[in-house]
């Protein structure tokens, strides 16, 4: 083992492999069903939150000045492929393992009373999801990451298709198999790549420039797998399926981690291992990335289904994403991997917050609320709070992103952050309209009139929810410096590469 | 000359033979007729100067291989002239098939050379002055004994399976068991009476020897345990 | 002449032999005696195995290298565990037998000397020792109808199989004048190309091993025999008998033919692709799950056969290693299917396996992690064979092959994913009748080197490399 | 008249081996001629072999003709014992009217 690192001792693969322990912990556990369903909420719950502490080690001891990859850890695993386990995080990947575990804990505390049957298999699969979630942006090898990348599918397939509601079985097949299929895709320009340069080392790969022809074919592999991850439209169409027939803890889950594995996937292999294509493909990604944000926008105002609207806003929020990854300046980057984390972070609230009123009402149709301000005022706040995060209001979490990636797209088109901005207008159009017909309005229902406001539990789950936006839309930069140094590195290595277009495509 | 002659009507005669045997209505004829096509095609083994393998072909297969058809055929009771009803149907499929595997052959065989070192490559030539069957017996013991030995294997994989598939043992089969045999006394089956003094046959009785009472055949275990009581104990 | 190279065969044959002559002599029938005598002598052999040396034997006939250990290690371990799983089930379908393992044990030794042929005389005669045991052990449930016809189905085809096998074997000595590997090569190195018929046999001899390989287009008589034989051959024919088959095909392809590689790489690349496209749709539409396993196993050949149309040392070597993968999953998987069991009566529905999850969470976890595995998801050993397969395969430019790959390996995984479906989201059926250790210990060890094989990669891949390299000179 | 080449012996064997296909083909439903056309095309390999041993003065092609003859002799035996045990099954040893199992 020659793991050299910051913390002095394989912190990553902690971080990684400690749930995974945790579940098979859980695995153990024996007796009625009712005192195992209690012992493993314990044990997931204690687990998930060690590994957030941990992971806070990982916060303070990272140097925001380095743009390359810490607390490294190396290991010979397939060498004949030059194939390693080898982890590392940097600037944009640190945050989102934070995001994970922080997330991670939330969710099993919000499906604490929610879930009843199944309950150990169930925080196994969450333990396990940790697991891949963490390992997948802590990678730093290629088939590691495509090994986590894929191995996600597993547990969320089971939760969407085990805990989910009347029609989870088509939700968690086309899950699967959409995703399946785009990922595989993947593995076939990851041997390519693996063909050219004889090493899955991310760090050596981004130095290993590739003929444009290639990457023109590359670049299109990884965009099957990562749009579809996004999820981009129009290949956006299983994840209304997902959300609304998953739990809630499943939705969370999925909107705050999952989705951000595809723009991931673009920061970390389609930019800077194919520049030219990048650059070559823009135009498209802005193309899609508008369509994405205008429909699906106007898809949402639509919807009468709490989940599958707030499952369009995502499409349309990761849309904004993209196009901020694809203006290739600081800004727009900024902008991309802020509105990431702050959409992980309102996204997963939103889910949460129609969870609270589902658990309560056992229906997500919009119609059949109203009022819900008399008799539930704390949580009539709660909402109120994510959905100006997630309209971007100032001083929320979700401004800075949508403001950086217009700031970076005004930079590349004037059109392009026109339409961005009237999409974000629409954004807030239909967030509005939920919010007035659900919260205000008389109370007509007579179970409305009976419904309870936000449990402690509840509040537990909300509370760090509610800081991190406020923290994130008040004083972003102790978020963005994080991330400085390495998109700095990124636009100019980028730069760089676009300069000496012949120098590096003519390399055979 | 004579050679070209008897290659010719043997030849005529093993692929006429073989033609009836897929055509001939009754089974029985088709094994009949395979039975010729075996021994025409000896006849060609002999032309070839394979001697042993075509004195094998005649006891082996006729003898054992044919027969053993020809019994199988009339011991299932099978209703043959059913099974001739899709004869119309697939006759043009199998002539094409047959026709155009036979083109292809003919088109291979047509071009038909050794290959240049065939002849520096030949594994076991025939040594001069020794008959073919001796020296395929040298042969067999020496070089090819593992495949001998392996052929062995073979047959007794036939032997073990076609044991284990058709063999069944019968409650109502009477079989020797050489326990019971053994354990035998003479007292079982002798009785010695005392026979007064000029008492015939007439006086005692025809004497029999004390019967064994026959087990009920439904009891009886298919298999006889070395452990088990004999019947003749229980009574 | 050292006659000690095949001492594992040999040796296997005896013990064979003195366990037939022991089941016969040992009232009632010592079954599950000579079973475990039988594991006994298949240890015995794989640890003779490990220790032979390599050298060629028999005048040629015979040898013994990296490549053939291996393989035959694969062949013991998958022979091992189908008898293991025979234990209980042939004592609950009546058929417990010691002729049972006495075949197996045969039928073992036939596949090992395929591994170790490097004549075309070999070849056969272990091919045939092979099939007829395999004939025997189909039928052996022998008032069943089903097994008695999968039998005669199995028997005339595969009959008809090593018929055509011969005639190609037949021509291929008449056109080169011997039938011994090493100088096979050596009479195909001519200049001026090789003669028609020298293809047409080699044409005939792929035929007759991909018959056994059971790879499309000689796969029809796969699923009917996987449905009809006992399940415990079923798990046998696919796993021990595949391995011996590719085994000898990648032997009689590269070493022979090597200098007609161009051939015979367009015959692989095609029945391949068939063969995965077949095995991903046909799939599709099963309800019994053991014809699953059998357009499965069609599938799982066909990318096998990927590494072999590449050609490469590393293309064989993801041969090798998914071989092995493929050995653990599919004993596993068929300890699972034996497991259906309900009130004394074998299921074999797919639907059978609804709600699995609910009563019997360990065996599901089991088939689960070997549905995954063979759909090719990571981390399980699965990915990691179709990993190596695909690697030398986009490396050598066999772009088409690895996307058809690619791709139906996505529809097999809609087909292993209904699986999972029916034990984990299906409202639960009554449970099973509880499962013997037997079973548990083969589901078990199959999981186990299904999960952890990528903790560990470097042993097997090691072993796979140093045999594939053989094969290269 | 010309003398007997190897050629006659092959083109003997082909016509064989073609007639036993042929009647494989032509016979589906009745096992045991199939099985008798599968010791034609036995006997045509056999020719095969036996020309070749011949023309090329190796007996190695004798000696493997002798083990296909045994083989072929292992197979009849287990063949005809299948075929045993499915006419006891069945009543009958029609291949084609197999239902229970669908190709």
């Amino acid at each position: 083992m020659t793991g050299v690192n910051a913390a002095g001792f394989p912190i990553l693969s902690l971080l990684t492999w400690l749930p995974l322990v945790g579940g098979l912990f859980i695995m153990t556990v024996r007796g009625e069903e009712s005192v195992v369903a209690s012992n493993a909420r314990w044990a997931a719950l204690w687990t998930s939150l060690i590994v957030f502490a941990i992971s806070l080690v990982l916060w303070a001891k990272f140097d925001i000045s380095d743009p390359g990859f810490q607390f490294k850890e190396s290991l010979s695993w397939m060498p004949e492929f030059g194939v390693g386990y080898r982890m590392g995080v940097d600037g944009i990947s640190v945050l989102f393992v934070l995001l994970s575990t922080a997330l991670t804990p939330i969710c099993i505390l919000a499906s604490w009373d929610s879930i009843t049957t199944r309950v150990r298999e169930y925080m196994l699969a969450f333990l396990v999801l940790e697991t891949m979630m963490v390992g997948m942006f802590a990678a730093q090898d290629f088939i590691v990451f495509y090994m986590f990348f894929e191995g996600v599918l597993i547990p969320m397939f089971l939760i969407i298709g085990v805990w989910g509601g009347p029609r989870r079985v088509y939700a968690s097949f086309k899950f699967f198999l959409y995703t399946l299929a785009g990922s595989i895709l993947m593995l076939l320009a990851l041997l390519a790549i693996w063909y050219r340069a004889g090493t899955t080392d991310l760090a050596v790969l981004m130095q290993t420039p590739l003929p444009v022809g290639m990457q023109f074919w590359l670049f299109l592999a990884f965009f099957a797998s990562f749009a579809v991850k996004v999820p981009m439209w129009p290949v956006h169409t299983w994840l209304p399926d997902a959300h609304v027939e998953a739990p809630t803890a499943g939705s969370v889950i999925l909107a705050g981690v999952l989705l951000k594995m595809g723009a991931y996937g673009f920061f970390r292999f389609s930019l800077p291992m194919l520049p030219q294509a990048s650059q070559q493909f823009a135009p498209f990604m802005f193309t899609l990335g508008v369509v994405a944000v205008i429909y699906t926008s106007l898809v949402a105002l639509a919807q009468t289904d709490m989940k599958k609207l707030i499952a369009y806003s995502s499409v349309a929020h990761m849309g904004v994403v993209i196009i901020g990854i694809f203006t290739f300046n600081a800004q727009g980057l900024q902008g991309a991997l802020f509105q990431m984390l702050s959409h992980g972070v309102v996204s997963a609230a939103l889910f949460l917050c129609v969870g609270v009123v589902y658990d309560r009402i056992h229906t997500r149709d919009i119609a059949r609320y109203g009022g819900l301000a008399q008799r539930m005022p704390a949580y009539a706040i709660v909402f109120m709070l994510f959905t100006m995060a997630s309209v971007g209001l100032p001083g929320t979490a979700g401004f800075v992103g949508e403001f950086l990636v217009l700031v970076g797209a005004f930079k590349v088109s004037l059109y392009l952050a026109y339409l961005g901005s009237f999409g974000m207008i629409l954004g807030a159009a239909y967030m509005l309209y939920l919010y007035r017909r659900v919260i205000f309005g008389v109370i007509t229902r007579d179970d409305l009139r009976g419904i309870l406001d936000l449990s402690p539990r509840e509040v537990a789950v909300f509370a760090p929810l509610i800081l991190l936006t406020l923290w994130m839309g008040i004083y972003p930069s102790s978020f963005t410096q994080f991330f400085d140094a390495t998109v700095h590195a990124m636009v100019e290595s980028h730069t760089a590469a676009l300069a000496a277009p012949k120098l590096a495509g003519i390399a055979p | 000359m004579i050679v070209t002659a008897a290659f010719y009507l043997f030849s005529a005669i093993l692929l006429g033979s073989a033609a009836a045997v897929v055509t001939s209505r009754n089974p029985v004829h088709s094994v009949l007729f395979l039975i010729l096509a075996f021994f025409n095609a000896a006849a060609l083994f002999l032309i070839a100067g394979a001697e042993f393998l075509a004195m094998i072909l005649v006891i082996v297969y006729v003898g054992a291989v044919a027969v053993l058809f020809l019994f199988v055929v009339m011991m299932l009771d099978v209703n043959f002239s059913q099974l001739r009803e899709g004869y119309q149907r697939y006759l043009p499929v199998g002539a094409t098939v047959g026709a155009v595997l036979f083109g292809e052959l003919l088109l291979v065989l047509g071009g038909w050379q050794f290959a240049p070192q065939a002849s520096a490559l030949r594994l076991s030539s025939t040594p001069a002055g020794v008959s073919n069957t001796h020296a395929l017996g040298r042969l067999i013991y020496t070089d090819y004994i593992f495949l001998f030995q392996i052929a062995g294997l073979i047959l007794m994989v036939a032997m073990i399976g076609a044991i284990v598939l058709t063999h069944r043992e019968r409650a109502t089969s009477r079989r020797q068991d050489i326990a019971r045999q053994n354990a035998r006394q003479v007292s079982d089956t002798l009785e010695i009476m005392p026979v007064g003094f000029r008492a015939g046959t007439d006086i005692t009785g025809i004497i029999r020897p004390k019967r064994e009472p026959e087990p009920a055949l439904a009891d009886e275990p298919h298999t006889h345990g070395v452990g088990l009581p004999g019947p003749g104990e229980h009574g | 002449m050292n006659w000690t190279m095949a001492m594992p065969e040999i040796m296997l044959a005896v013990c064979a032999m003195a366990i037939l002559v022991f089941g016969v002599l040992r009232k009632p029938d010592p079954a599950f005696l000579c079973t475990m005598l039988s594991l006994g002598a298949l240890v015995l052999a794989g640890v003779l195995v490990l220790g032979s040396d390599v050298g060629s034997a028999y005048r040629g006939l015979f040898v013994v290298d990296g490549f053939a250990s291996y393989m035959k290690l694969l062949i013991l371990v998958g022979a091992g565990l189908s008898a293991v799983l025979a234990l209980d089930y042939n004592v609950q379908e009546g058929i417990s037998r010691f002729e049972f393992p006495v075949l197996i044990l045969l039928s073992t030794v036939g596949m090992m000397v395929m591994c170790s042929a490097s004549s075309l005389m070999t070849l056969y005669m272990g091919l045939e020792l092979q099939s007829l045991a395999l004939y025997v052990l189909c039928a052996f449930a022998r008032d069943e109808l089903r097994s008695a016809e999968s039998g005669l189905k199995f028997f005339v085809l595969g009959a008809l199989a090593s018929g055509l096998l011969l005639y190609g074997i037949s021509l291929t000595y008449g056109f080169a004048g011997t039938m011994q590997f090493g100088e096979l090569f050596r009479a195909l190195a001519t200049p001026d190309g090789v003669s028609a018929g020298l293809v047409v046999g080699m044409v005939f001899v792929v035929a007759g091993l991909a018959f056994k390989l059971s790879a499309v287009p000689f796969h029809m008589w796969t699923p009917d025999v996987y449905e009809g034989a006992p399940t415990p051959v079923t798990a046998f024919m696919s796993t021990a008998p595949k391995v011996a088959a590719i085994a000898l095909l990648l032997r009689a392809l590269e070493v022979p033919f090597g200098h007609i590689t161009p051939q015979w790489t367009q015959l692989i690349v095609l029945v391949s692709i068939a063969s995965m496209l077949l095995g991903s749709l046909a799939a599709i539409g099963q309800f019994n799950i053991k014809r699953l396993m059998a357009y499965s196993s069609i599938g799982h050949m066909g990318y096998a056969l990927v590494g072999l149309a590449v050609g490469t040392a590393d293309g064989i070597r993801g041969v090798l290693i998914y071989m092995a993968t493929y050995v653990f999953m599919s004993a596993g998987v068929f300890a699972c299917i034996i497991a259906m069991r309900r009130r004394g009566r074998q299921l074999e529905k797919i639907g059978d396996l609804a709600g699995l999850a609910r009563s019997d969470p360990g065996l599901a976890l089991a088939m689960a992690v070997f549905m995954f595995s063979m759909a090719g998801i990571p981390p399980f050993s699965g990915f990691f064979g179709k990993l190596y397969v695909f690697l030398p395969a986009v490396q050598s430019g066999y772009w088409t092959l690895a996307v058809i790959g690619v791709l139906t390996s996505v529809v097999g995984a809609f087909y292993y994913l209904r699986v999972i479906k029916v034990m984990y989201f299906d409202p639960a059926e009554p449970a099973f009748d509880p499962r013997p250790a037997s079973l548990s210990f083969v589901a078990g060890v199959g999981a186990l080197v299904t999960t952890l094989f990528f903790v560990f990669p470097a042993p097997l891949v090691a072993a796979a490399q140093q045999a594939a390299r053989v094969l290269f000179g | 008249m010309t003398t007997i080449g190897v050629g006659h012996y092959l083109t003997v064997a082909a016509i064989l081996l073609v007639l036993g296909t042929f009647g494989i083909f032509l016979n589906r439903k009745n096992v045991i001629i199939i099985m008798m056309s599968i010791e034609l095309m036995l006997l045509a390999v056999n020719l095969n072999l036996v020309a070749f041993s011949s023309a090329l003065n190796d007996l190695a092609g004798q000696v493997f003709a002798l083990f296909v003859l045994t083989v072929a002799a292992a197979e009849a035996a287990i063949g005809l014992a299948i075929v045993v045990v499915y006419f006891r099954n069945r009543g009958s040893i029609e291949v084609e009217d197999v239902n229970l199992m669908k190709g």
